[in-house]
């Protein structure tokens, strides 16, 4: 049992804020909403309602304030546990359904598992599963807008085990040769499944593998969600004015298992979630909150109440909605179908019709 | 002696292994403490500690790399990548690398590596954790593609693939892990590679399929005989070698031939049966070859049971290559 | 209006669709002041600067990975890779990424990137810098692969290619890059997709074959009228979309059919021409169909010209087919 | 032009030397074969009588140093390129031209392309060209070693440019993890074909890549054989001690073309070379012996001449043997031929003694 995994705790002191309180507020609420869905979710997968979950639980910090110091305009490549991230971009729980599901309304027209969903009109492109790849495409896509001449930066979102990968290596080089504006924000969860970070790699802290690239790094208390937010606003500053980008390594803790199908009991001990637990960034934030007179527990309450409502309220309305039409899984293969495409869908409705093939 | 699943059958074969030859070790993500993600080296690294149950980084690249390099230096590591559709970050190892070895060193350097890796679909897992791409390797020379169906083979051909002293890439039907179950004798030994299973005899059609389809298969056999259809079915078992004799013993004998798998269609293994037959049984033939398979589009997640071949559309080819002609 | 070669061709049509559209952008290995090893980018560094022609670091991965970030915001990348033997390190990008992008996304997310790259033997290249794996690709759905055999098709496809929505591998026979040239008229303009084109006609076998086995394919089918047979040949040019219906109208016509590519035979791409012959030909066919192909072994470096198929191999095909049955 | 491209110069103090002055004297004559047999092999490729071929001049002391530096029983995983290297592990220049030709002789049975030969019995595995794969099979075979308690290193040779690969990152990162008896042995030799090592990565040097994955990185000159020998066996020492990994840079010059493919004049000043030949490490090796008395003008003319004829009687040897049999490609895909390649090998015989095929 690898304890050794847990990051040094995070400084006790707070951080002085950059944010606005009214941004607290709102930062607090979308972690709130975030940690409810996360818990419907696994909810309706274990009562088989939907096929597969994997939750951001213990990340809320690291990805609400993230997002929040970007722009509309910044493209962002996430990978398959971004909610938060989803959340502030205006991504509504009933549209995070809908896709869960697969049904008639989800904009991937069921093609992808829960999670590995996008939103072009919100630049957040969508997730798929192989752990990386991502990130070298972060990178082209700021290159294409330097050459647009966009003031954007592009973020790339990963986790401690996909620094491990091909694209991490590729996309971090890339970078730091043509200085994109990238933001690289790795969430140091502790884990990739079952393997401890230190087990990930030998390096002191992720941030320093961004010296072999010749970009700066920077490790952040991923629990702090104004650390988070001035890291992410600074490497932001510093990308649009042709700086170049950064590697940030936020450390946070992944509370929940790795998805529905993982038993973190079977690698990891209850002692060390426990000192994570301690650790909660939203516990945190409403301590905080609370401490400066922004916000009550009765003000929490009715909050929770609220949020509940809303994804009760999505799941609902997502449920009652039809599945997918049974051809359309031959859809968009390319934007004109081969021949030998075509003669399978024609295969396929013959079957349909015939009711060999049943929806 | 009791009933086992495939999962069970390849984890009794990689502990049998590991207790046989002290040269043989496992590596890949997960497979340690957690006893990989689908538990097929459940308990091995407590058998076996961690110097033989060898938890990686996240890296295919890093798992195929060092594993061949373990073979050449003459141990016989098993790889293990958590689904077939995350092997590509290391498919350039195995293409440009495991499968050339042994030829461009003239001999010198024979590497026997087992790529073990679940495969298919039928699992709920969308695009990423679904796929069937058996023809890649099936068309690059230099290694061995083998497909078992039954906990059995699971248990044999793994053996075989083990003491081989070549690379193997063992593809393991995670659809039907737990729910396709079976005997395997104590002492059971290596199944040899090359040989076909004649799964029912038959006398109107032959079905060729392998791993998950099987059981679809076996089920549309029994159903074509409701329509006078005396179906013959070969699971094929080891794609590389193919047992050629078998394929065209069976075509010889019913003239009409199925061919069944998961994959797409375009370019996919049943592409070479098909072209086995029209080049080598064509004067046998009585009706046109017909491919019941995956459709040329990624794999879908919401309507994968459309996508996917099962007993009724497998039934429906037979009959109608029966009819044909 | 002058002589130009596949090289000469394909440098024009990067030029041309770089000055008529500031979206398209050229990034490779050693395409800038180098002007690529096989000089295919020439001058275009000069005339477009760093911004347009990239040279990259030494990373297949990072090529594909970026151009597909590329694609998603709008531009049209043209990646070069250096050899299709060199393509692996990025085949994850090109496998799990660029073909599926738009499918998983509903539609949301098209990716038009365009692969160039030299395939082939012939060049005593040796196992690195001499395969053909387009089977690979063709088997894989949401990609189109385009060979072009001459510097009319070279230009014409590689326009279309860089107009098309879609991912694109165009692969470039470097054997005859220079040694096949042909008038390319001014004002030439995109060629489509998805239409074999009749190289010669014929009435007693249909011969079908592309890119850098054009060549000896013709060869072979002159050399055979001595032999009394009528030898037609088709090069398919884009092997995705295959031209489904060419293949079909030539075969009802000759009944008979011989298949040539320089890849390994086992699961490569002549397979799938078999098998489509094999369904949907059936009752036209009156030979087996034949394979002239390269052998299934890696690809050799002293022995290149007996491993490659050439006229003679070809031509004795095309007679023994002629004779068949 | 990119004269950036050119390290800094070397110290000009002489490296106090750890070798003994025959090892001296047994380098320096090793340099001069590798560089008198690129010499001819160059010229053999430019009138046809070798179909290609990659030169390692300039880089003979670092090659010739490092092999020096390791045991007959240390496992070398060589790029193409690495010819001072084979000739220290006893490989005769006939070997060479015999694998050039792909004659009978060869051990490869003519499959490969000039360059990428291989011993087994020198522990010298057989190269290939796809860059930095060898990088994590010489970490896998180190953890193999350390299984079977040998107590050896591995070697990984690899150029500025496989820093880039995938294999680079991975092998670096299991090297790292599993602390390997594995020695990384990069000659940043300034380019990759016409890329420049500074556009090849923005780190300020290779070695300072190690860090990234907790690995001690060292930059040595590499046309030092004292430095080069000293850092290759302090790196050993290490290894077979149990303390890991080392990553060694060693700077030289690739003062001829990437192979006889290209033409180095399209893409760096013939300036920035003329730099480099200053410094060329034969000569600079000779001149310290001269100065120390250890060598004179006349042994080195004599040296020279035997060299030369070494180096011809090679190639007259080599010429003089018997192509390939022309079905021995078929031989080494598989221990057991699949039944369709017996099937090929059969009707490839046919055509052969039908004359369809010429050999
Ligand atoms: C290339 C690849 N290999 C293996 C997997 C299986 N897998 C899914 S998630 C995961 C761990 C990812 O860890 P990390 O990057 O830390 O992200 P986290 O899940 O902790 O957010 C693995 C190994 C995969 N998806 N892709
Ligand atoms: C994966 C891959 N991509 C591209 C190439 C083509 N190529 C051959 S050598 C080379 C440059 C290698 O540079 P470096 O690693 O510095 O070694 P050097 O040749 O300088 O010794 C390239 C790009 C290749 N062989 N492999
Ligand atoms: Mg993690
Ligand atoms: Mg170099």
């Amino acid at each position: 049992m690898a304890d050794a995994a847990a990051p040094a705790p995070p400084t006790p002191e707070a951080t002085p804020s950059d944010l606005a309180v009214d941004d607290e507020l709102a930062i607090y609420r979308v972690m709130l909403l975030a940690r409810t869905f996360d818990e419907r979710a696994l909810a309706l997968q274990r009562q088989g309602r939907i096929g597969f979950y994997a939750p951001a639980v213990g990340q809320e910090a690291a990805q609400v304030a993230c997002a929040w110091a970007l722009e509309s305009g910044d493209w962002l490549f996430p990978s398959y546990r971004e909610l938060g991230v989803a959340l502030v971009r205006g991504t509504t729980p009933e549209e995070l359904f809908d896709q869960f599901l697969g049904n008639a309304a989800d904009r991937l027209h069921g093609r992808q598992m829960p999670n590995h969903y996008g939103f072009r009109d919100r630049n957040f492109v969508v997730a798929s599963s192989p752990i990386g790849t991502q990130v070298t495409q972060a990178v082209g896509a700021a290159m294409a807008a330097v050459r647009r001449k966009d003031r954007v930066v592009t973020v790339a979102f990963f986790g401690d085990g996909a620094t491990s990968s091909n694209d991490f290596h590729a996309g971090l080089n890339f970078a730091g040769v043509f200085r994109t504006p990238t933001i690289f924000f790795c969430q140091n969860n502790g884990w990739a499944i079952s393997l401890p970070r230190e087990r990930q790699t030998a390096s002191k802290t992720l941030a320093d593998k961004a010296a072999a690239y010749g970009v700066p790094g920077l490790v952040v208390d991923g629990n702090d969600v104004h650390a988070v937010f001035r890291a992410v606003r600074d490497a932001r500053a510093r990308a649009v004015a042709g700086e170049g980008p950064t590697l940030l390594e936020a450390q946070v803790y992944r509370l929940g298992p790795h998805s529905t199908s993982d038993d973190p009991r079977r690698y990891r001990s209850e002692g060390e979630v426990d000192v994570w637990r301690q650790r909660d960034p939203i516990g945190r934030l409403r301590h905080e909150l609370i401490e400066a007179g922004h916000w009550s527990e009765a003000d929490d309450a009715k909050l929770l109440e609220e949020v509940r409502g809303e994804v009760a309220e999505a799941i609902r309305r997502s449920e009652a909605k039809p599945p997918s039409p049974p051809a359309s899984f031959f859809d968009d293969v390319l934007a004109t179908p081969p021949p030998s495409l075509e003669a399978e869908r024609r295969e396929f409705e013959r079957l349909l019709a015939e009711g060999v093939v049943k929806p | 002696m009791t009933e086992t699943t495939i999962v069970q059958a390849v984890n009794r074969a990689l502990r049998e292994a590991m207790q046989a030859d002290p040269d043989v070790l496992l590596l890949g993500e997960d497979i340690g403490v957690n006893g990989g993600v689908f538990r097929a080296t459940e308990g091995l690294f407590k058998e076996f500690g961690a110097d033989r149950v060898i938890d990686t980084p996240l890296s295919e690249t890093g798992i195929i790399g060092t594993a061949i390099g373990m073979a050449l230096y003459g141990l016989k590591p098993v790889a293990e990548i958590q689904f077939m559709d995350f092997i590509y970050p290391g498919f350039d190892q195995i293409v440009s690398e495991l499968t050339k070895f042994r030829y461009r060193s003239g001999g010198q350097y024979p590497c026997h590596v087992v790529i073990r890796t679940p495969y298919g679909g039928g699992i709920k897992g969308g695009l990423y954790h679904s796929q069937s791409t058996e023809a890649y390797f099936a068309h690059t020379p230099g290694i061995k593609v083998v497909v078992p169906s039954t906990p059995a083979d699971a248990h044999g051909l793994l053996l075989s693939a083990i003491q081989d002293p070549d690379p193997v890439l063992f593809l393991e039907p995670k659809r039907i892990y737990r729910s396709v179950s079976g005997e395997v004798p104590d002492g059971a030994g290596p199944e040899p590679f090359g040989h076909a299973r004649v799964v029912r005899e038959g006398t109107d059609v032959s079905v060729f399929a392998y791993g998950a389809m099987i059981p679809p298969a076996a089920e549309a056999c029994e159903g074509v005989a409701a329509d006078g259809v005396s179906a013959e079915l070969i699971d094929l078992r080891t794609l590389v070698p193919l047992d050629e004799a078998s394929v065209l013993a069976s075509v010889e004998k019913t003239g009409r031939a199925v061919v069944v798998h998961e994959a797409p269609r375009f370019c996919g293994f049943g592409a070479e049966l098909a072209a086995i037959l029209a080049e080598r049984a064509f004067f046998s033939l009585r009706a046109p070859v017909a491919r019941v398979t995956g459709y040329d589009t990624p794999f879908p997640y919401a309507l994968e049971q459309l996508y996917l071949p099962d007993a009724a559309r497998i039934r429906r080819a037979i009959v109608d290559t029966a009819r044909a002609g």
